[in-house]
């Protein structure tokens, strides 16, 4: 399990303390550039195959960023579900499909950066400029919630035991979400099976 | 320790880049994908903020939520575009007129 | 008044004499077969009446009689009839010459098939004759006058498939209508200064014209005053209509190519009548005028009698040697009015008329059986050409008789009438010029001259035409004998014999040798001549040349004594070329007027209806320019409007495009306006 | 209803009629318009016979001297503080138009029979036609000014279409530029309308009028109005009264018409078919001189006697300038049109001289002008029928071959030259004796200008004979073999066109009396408003 190795690495790094900090920043930008070059080439690429696989690189890279802000079940669960589930769905999705539909799905149509190119890298840019602006506009130290959290002491250690925690908290605390969610899996399932069945009519 | 500002800037560029995909191209696989990227993005960001709630953890279960979710919404919206598929052999959502005014 | 007859009777004369060729005018063209019955017995009515009306009148009475024709406010112009000792005997003359000329046409014209019209044509004539000689008023003597112009170019147009003839009726009609502008012109002048063209009330012995003087520079009548030069002007005027008529220079270039009419037209009207209207008219308007006019009319005379008689001596045309001769001797008459010698004036036309006539006439008897002759040996020759001719007298002995009496008239030998009438002149401008003296001796002596060359060339058409040797058998190779030439039959000759008769001085004078004597000449004669040594001296020294001319014209062209043989020198060219008038007129002027139309026709086409072109284009530029500024500035304001909300349109709808990405990027493009708006505004 | 409204509208009933007559019945259109044409005539006889003479019905200024007066309110309209418009349906003939009346009946019924050579669309012809005709007797009786503008205006609509349609080759310039060229001078006149308008007012009722009676007396002026003459108004620096003049003269003159406006007619004339050449030279153009002494003249007296030297000028000009330009023509009919020119210069020069001469004698010429520009050009169009050509060059001799014909044309030709005897010849005479007489009686015209005009007939006989002898004598010879056979002599209804207007020309030339006495007296009144 690559979220366990991970978790263990940062729970033996804890020990030397200064070493550690400049590692732990080595990885994690590491991790960013691998999660945010692999993204870029999900977007950009003109394969869907090899786009679908570096898909799964960003997934993984990811999951590894969820790492570093202690949250190594979520992590787990990223790998699991994720990579599992949701990517394994989407090879076999194309890959049971029929030779017709293979060729039209992974056709990408040229023009990569054609027609809507402009308005939709503006929006982009806007919308990472916007949120860059944001963040950069927000005095983190000061905020209510996060002072009066490092107050309590309300704020997470590399240490801290957070597997438990969410159980206990899944089960006592959030429980109706999660009765919902369930509810919502299974509508959603049912739907698909529904709309996934063949047609008499179909084409 | 990985200030805060960096984990939002990460799901920033992430969510752009979904946006970005999931506006401009021309494949519903690659925009699911878009899409996929922008909740990670987000999910990211939960993550991010939950280091704040030690007690209650809303950041890591809302983030286990938006995980369950997604996929979901990723088993529904494939067999969607199989179904489009099905229909008007293409998977192009450009090319689906149905809701031109 | 010791008339016979009442002035009711006295009317009724004149109308019957002057209608009686209408008449027959009408019924010619209606009844064609009986035209020229028609024709003689509505001039021998016409006589008749004319010699009634004569008798009662002359020397007795003078008649008038007038109605009121047109009527405008204060205005009236009445026409009638005015009986003088004018108008008798112009209107006997007219009569009796017309009666010989119809008889006589009857042969000429015999072959014709169109003699109707001819017939139609001559009473058409007569009737507009007779009305301007007894017409009282200028404006109706006007009318006629150009109707009678009007009858003569149908006449000389009768045979209208020859191209010289009707360029030749054009040419006369065009010339007499320059005169007509100088007639009317004058008309004018006299009726805006007298009120009234009535020749009576103006010209009579009581005329307004008498009461009339010029003062400080101005012509004043009793009705209005206009600057003196008006009065010179009106007399240049009555005297350019009447060259016109008269065939005087510088508009006499008609007359001859008027010659290719039928002769007897030629006789009656380019000889004894129409050409004598206006000398006629001169007569009836010369108190009008004054000394220049007068001058310059003796001038005039002098210069076309002097010219036309060069010009005679040279022509080889029979009809044009007597047409030159007509003009000359109208020169002769305009002449004698120029010198206001009126009775000689008069009394030379009359025998003029009876003596030009007669020329014609016989001439016409010689022309037609040599064209007889022409038509029997199926040759072609021009018969009117003297060169041609020789020797008739053998053939056609009472023709050479009352050509060569004709002749010795013309000549004015004496007991002849010519011998009177011109001597009449003669006598006058030797008078007038030792009145003035100076430069006017002149005058005496050209006419002298001009009046032995009448004598030259009128013997020379006999010598050539009569005597000598008959050239055409040469010609045409035939015998004299096959040619069958003789006198025409009695409906020529009798006519020619009573006007031969009418050529002897003793049918005006019972003295011929008397002018003094003559009645004719006295009846108009107020002021009789001083008499004494010219009287005796220029006829004796006139003849007696006269007849040395003859000799030599006899031994020139009948024995062929004395060859000419300078037919290419400058002089006889000249006289040839009739003074290369018709070269000036025809080419130059008529070129140039010609020239002047197409400028103006130019000028029309290119500069007025040009500006009206360009005025329009100017227009249709202006209107580019407007368009362009509708469509590009105004419309284009609208256009592009209407383009901005239709491309928003379009774009809106491209919005509702039913693509999703595009709907994300419009809710994405929203939702970031407004969180920007929010954000950072 | 009276007698006028009877002869003006009985033309437009039947033009309605035979529009709305099926056209199967196309052979019945032209004796439809020839019945109509004949009773005009006979109505217009009647009142030719009937009008009474005498100072006592002058007419003129006199509005209760004019005969056959009808008056009717038309329009009332109160438009509040500017009063009631008032335009009167006002009809009358006085010795000025009661001639040109029966010329106009004369030359439609002419012109009707002249209209048998027209083959193609007969139904719209002959409508066009009708209106055409009570458009012209409409602007001969009309008294008030709308009513004659409105008639005025309906003779181009008709004309237009039928040069248009029916014409030759450049029919779409020359109807085109005829309608320009006349609206242009109209829409101007309209102007001066509108300020005679607001200038004069009805005596008798208070309002303003258009009354053209009223407008000729300066009493009805309105103080201080822009046509008043006392009021001394200007118009761009000149007398608003002399500008009127102008202005209406233009218009007119353009009909004339009148060197330099003269340019449309022989366009149109060579364009229209013969008829619509009959109309235009026979009564059109004297609807130009017939406004310019009714309208231009008689409203505007002191601004026509100032300027009236220039009219002379302008009429000489037209006699001597159109008798040039006819010098320099090859094609026929254009030579009779510009011979028209110079045949209503005269009428100008009498107009101009304001002798009772000189007016008579111009009244006299549209008259007689009349007549035989109808006959000209019915001449033409008889060769034109035959052989579509009309060139002087391509024939000779025709005299040979059609005797009658050529009778007729000698008859028309040297009538038109001003042979005495002929109604051409007492009109010019008695215009150039009053130009000349108009010194020494009015001082308005110099002496050389009668002098000039004479000119005009002595050109005139020039291109006349040169083209009777280069087209109808000699040896017959025409271009085409077959215009031997085409060219035959005139037939029955042409001699029946033919000797109505010659025996016109000769009756009114022998005795003259019959048109001026009727004339005269107008004229003598129509003087007195120049003393």
């Amino acid at each position: 399990m690559p979220g366990m190795r991970a978790g263990k690495t940062v729970r033996k790094r804890l020990k030397f303390r200064k070493e550690k900090d400049v590692v732990e920043q080595i990885i994690f930008y590491i991790l960013t550039a691998i999660a945010i070059g692999s993204a870029a080439y999900v977007v950009l690429s003109q394969q869907l195959i090899r786009s679908v696989f570096m898909f799964f690189v960003t997934l993984f890279a990811v999951a590894g960023l969820y790492v570093f802000a202690l949250a190594d079940f979520v992590a787990l669960t990223q790998i699991v579900i994720y990579v599992g589930g949701v990517l394994v769905l989407l090879l076999f999705a194309f890959l049971l499909s029929s030779k017709d539909a293979l060729d039209t799905i992974s056709e990408i149509p040229s023009g990569l950066l054609s027609a809507n190119r402009l308005p939709a890298v503006l929006i982009s840019l806007a919308f990472f400029g916007l949120l860059t602006y944001t963040f950069f506009n927000i005095d983190f130290q000061n905020l209510n919630w996060i002072t009066s959290a490092q107050a309590s002491g309300n704020v997470k250690s590399v240490t801290d035991d957070t597997i438990r925690n969410i159980g206990v908290n899944l089960m006592s605390r959030y429980l109706l979400p999660l009765e919902m969610i369930s509810i919502l899996l299974m509508m959603a399932l049912i739907g698909a099976t529904q709309i996934a069945r063949k047609e008499p009519k179909a084409l | 320790m990985i200030p805060l500002q960096h984990f939002l800037l990460i799901g920033a560029v992430l969510f752009s880049l979904g946006l970005f995909a999931v506006i401009t191209r021309k494949n519903a696989i690659q925009i699911l994908m878009g899409i996929e990227l922008m909740i990670n993005a987000s999910i990211l960001n939960m993550v991010a903020f939950g280091k704040y709630d030690k007690i209650d953890n809303t950041g890591q279960i809302f983030g286990l939520f938006i995980i369950i979710l997604a996929a979901a919404s990723v088993a529904v919206a494939l067999v969607i575009i199989m179904n489009l598929y099905k229909r008007t052999q293409t998977i192009d959502p450009n090319q689906t007129k149905s809701l031109r005014g | 008044m010791d008339s016979v007859f009442t002035n009711y009777q006295i009317l009724c004369f004149a109308l019957t004499a002057i209608t009686a060729p209408f008449l027959a005018f009408v019924f010619s063209l209606i009844f064609k077969k009986l035209a020229g019955a028609f024709g003689i017995v509505s001039i021998t009515v016409s006589l008749v009446f004319s010699a009634i009306l004569f008798f009662s009148i002359w020397q007795k009475q003078t008649f008038h009689f007038s109605f009121s024709w047109i009527k405008l406010g204060n205005v009236s112009v009445n026409i009638g009839i005015l009986l003088n000792d004018l108008s008798v005997i112009m209107l006997l003359l007219v009569s009796f010459v017309a009666l010989l000329v119809h008889i006589y046409s009857v042969e000429y014209i015999r072959k014709e098939a169109l003699r109707y019209r001819y017939f139609a044509y001559l009473s058409l004539f007569c009737f507009a004759m007779l009305c301007v000689v007894i017409a009282d008023n200028l404006f109706i003597l006007y009318a006629f006058w150009e109707l009678v112009g009007f009858a003569s170019y149908l006449l000389i147009g009768f045979w209208f498939t020859k191209k010289k003839a009707v360029q030749a009726n054009k040419k006369a009609f065009i010339m007499n209508r320059v005169g007509d502008v100088g007639f009317l012109i004058g008309l004018m002048i006299l009726l805006s200064q007298f009120h009234t063209l009535d020749i009576e009330t103006i010209f009579g012995a009581k005329g307004i014209i008498h009461s009339s003087f010029i003062h400080n520079g101005n012509w004043v009548s009793p009705f209005a005053s206009i600057p003196d030069y008006w009065l010179t002007i009106a007399g240049f005027c009555f005297l350019l209509g009447a060259c016109a008529k008269s065939a005087q220079f510088p508009l006499h270039s008609w007359l001859p190519d008027a010659m290719q009419g039928p002769t007897a037209v030629s006789s009656l009207i380019h000889a004894a009548t129409m050409v004598a209207a206006g000398v006629f008219l001169l007569l009836r308007v010369s108190p009008l005028f004054n000394d220049v006019v007068l001058t310059t009319m003796a001038s005039i005379g002098l210069l076309t009698a002097f010219m036309a008689a060069t010009i005679a001596l040279t022509q080889n045309d029979i009809k044009k040697v007597l047409a030159f001769s007509t003009i000359s001797q109208l020169g002769f008459m305009v002449l004698a009015v120029g010198v206001k010698d009126n009775a000689a004036a008069i009394f030379h036309l009359s025998t003029h008329a009876f003596f030009k006539c007669l020329l014609f006439l016989a001439a016409g008897m010689v022309i037609h059986q040599l064209h007889h002759v022409k038509d029997d040996t199926k040759t072609k020759f021009d018969e009117q050409d003297m060169r041609n001719m020789g020797g008739l007298a053998r053939f056609m002995p009472i023709t050479t008789v009352v050509f060569i009496i004709a002749a010795l008239s013309l000549s004015g030998l004496p007991f002849t009438s010519g011998y009177l009438s011109k001597d009449a002149i003669l006598i006058s401008v030797f008078e007038w010029a030792s009145e003035r003296g100076g430069v006017y001796w002149l005058f005496p002596v050209v006419i002298s001259i001009t009046s032995w060359l009448t004598t030259f060339y009128i013997f020379r058409v006999i010598f050539k035409t009569f005597f000598g040797d008959f050239k055409l058998p040469a010609l045409i190779n035939k015998k004299e004998k096959e040619l069958h030439l003789h006198d025409p039959n009695l409906w020529m000759k009798i006519p020619t014999i009573i006007l031969a008769v009418f050529c002897f001085g003793f049918f005006f004078a019972l003295n011929p040798f008397s002018l003094e004597g003559s009645w004719l000449h006295h009846a108009f004669n107020l002021e009789p001549h001083a008499g004494g040594l010219l009287h005796l001296f220029v006829p004796i020294y006139i003849n007696a040349l006269s007849l040395v001319l003859i000799a030599s014209a006899y031994f020139i062209y009948a024995k062929n004594k004395i060859v000419f043989t300078n037919h290419k020198s400058w002089y006889y060219q000249f006289s040839y070329h009739q003074w290369y008038f018709n070269v000036l007129y025809d080419k130059k002027l008529v070129g140039l007027i010609l020239w002047k139309a197409k400028i103006t026709f130019w000028f029309d086409k290119h500069i007025i209806d040009g500006i009206v072109h360009l005025s329009a284009k100017a227009i249709l530029v202006l209107a580019e320019i407007v368009d362009w500024v509708d469509t590009h500035i105004v419309d284009a304001f609208v256009n592009g409007l209407a383009n901005i909300v239709s491309s928003w349109s379009v774009w809106f709808k491209s919005v509702q495009n039913g693509k999703l990405q595009h709907y994300f990027i419009w809710m994405l493009f929203i939702f970031l306006s407004f969180i920007i708006y929010k954000v950072i505004i | 209803m009276g007698l006028l409204s009877v002869l003006i509208f009985l033309p437009l009933v039947f033009g309605i009629l035979i529009l709305a007559m099926p056209k199967s019945l196309n052979a019945w259109f032209k004796y439809i318009s020839l019945a109509v044409s004949l009773v005009q005539l006979a109505i217009a006889s009647y009142m030719y016979y009937h009008f009474k003479t005498g100072d006592a019905f002058a007419g003129v200024n006199q509005l209760s001297q004019y005969q056959w007066l009808e008056n009717l309110n038309w329009i009332r309209l109160d438009v509040g503080q500017f009063g009631v418009l008032q335009i009167d349906y006002l009809l009358g003939v006085d010795g000025f138009s009661i001639g040109l009346i029966w010329l106009s009946a004369l030359v439609m019924l002419v012109a009707t029979l002249s209209s048998w050579e027209i083959k193609t669309n007969l139904k719209g012809y002959f409508a066009l036609f009708l209106l055409l005709n009570t458009a012209i007797v409409g602007v001969f009786c009309a008294l008030d000014l709308f009513l004659f503008y409105i008639f005025y205006e309906l003779m181009l609509l008709p004309l237009y279409f039928l040069i248009g349609m029916w014409g030759g080759v450049r029919r779409e310039y020359a109807s085109i530029k005829f309608f320009l060229y006349t609206l242009f001078g109209s829409v101007f006149m309209l102007l001066v309308i509108a300020g005679l308008y607001l200038s004069v007012i009805d005596p008798v009722t208070g309002n303003h009028t258009f009354n053209m009676v009223y407008a000729m007396n300066p009493a009805n002026y309105i103080d201080g109005s822009i046509f008043n003459s006392l009021s001394n108004a200007e118009i761009f620096g000149f007398p608003a009264r002399t500008v009127g003049f102008i202005v209406v003269f233009i218009a007119f003159a353009i009909k004339v018409p009148v060197f330099p406006f003269h340019t449309w007619l022989p366009d149109a004339h060579v364009e229209a078919p013969t008829p619509i050449s009959l109309i235009l030279a026979g009564i059109l153009l004297k609807v130009g001189g017939y406004g310019i002494i009714r309208i231009a003249y008689g409203i505007f007296p002191e601004a026509a006697m100032s300027l009236s030297f220039w009219m002379g000028l302008l009429g000489v000009i037209s006699i001597i300038y159109g008798a040039m330009a006819a010098l320099a023509q090859r094609d026929l009919k254009r030579l009779v049109a510009y011979s028209s020119v110079s045949h209503m210069g005269f009428v100008l020069l009498g107009i101009a001289s304001l002798t009772s001469e000189g007016l008579n004698g111009a009244m006299m010429q549209m008259i007689s002008h009349g007549f035989l520009s109808v006959m000209l050009f019915f001449i033409v169009g008889v060769i034109y029928t035959r052989v579509h050509d009309r060139d002087i060059y391509n024939f000779r001799g025709l005299a040979n071959k059609m005797p009658v014909f050529t009778g007729f044309v000698m008859i028309a030709f040297f009538a038109s030259l001003g042979l005495p005897g002929f109604s051409a010849f007492i009109a010019e005479a008695f215009t150039l004796i009053g130009a000349f007489s108009s010194q020494t009686l009015n001082g308005l015209l110099p002496r050389w200008m009668a002098m000039f005009g004479t000119l005009g007939i002595l050109l005139g006989a020039g291109y006349l004979l040169w083209t009777l002898q280069r087209m109808f004598f000699g040896k017959f010879r025409v271009k085409k073999e077959e215009w031997k056979l085409a060219l035959t002599d005139v037939n029955a209804r042409e001699i029946m066109v033919l000797v109505p207007l010659a025996a016109m020309a000769l009756v009114l030339g022998i005795m003259p009396s019959i048109a001026f006495n009727v004339m005269s007296s107008s004229v003598n009144q129509f003087l007195l408003m120049f003393k």
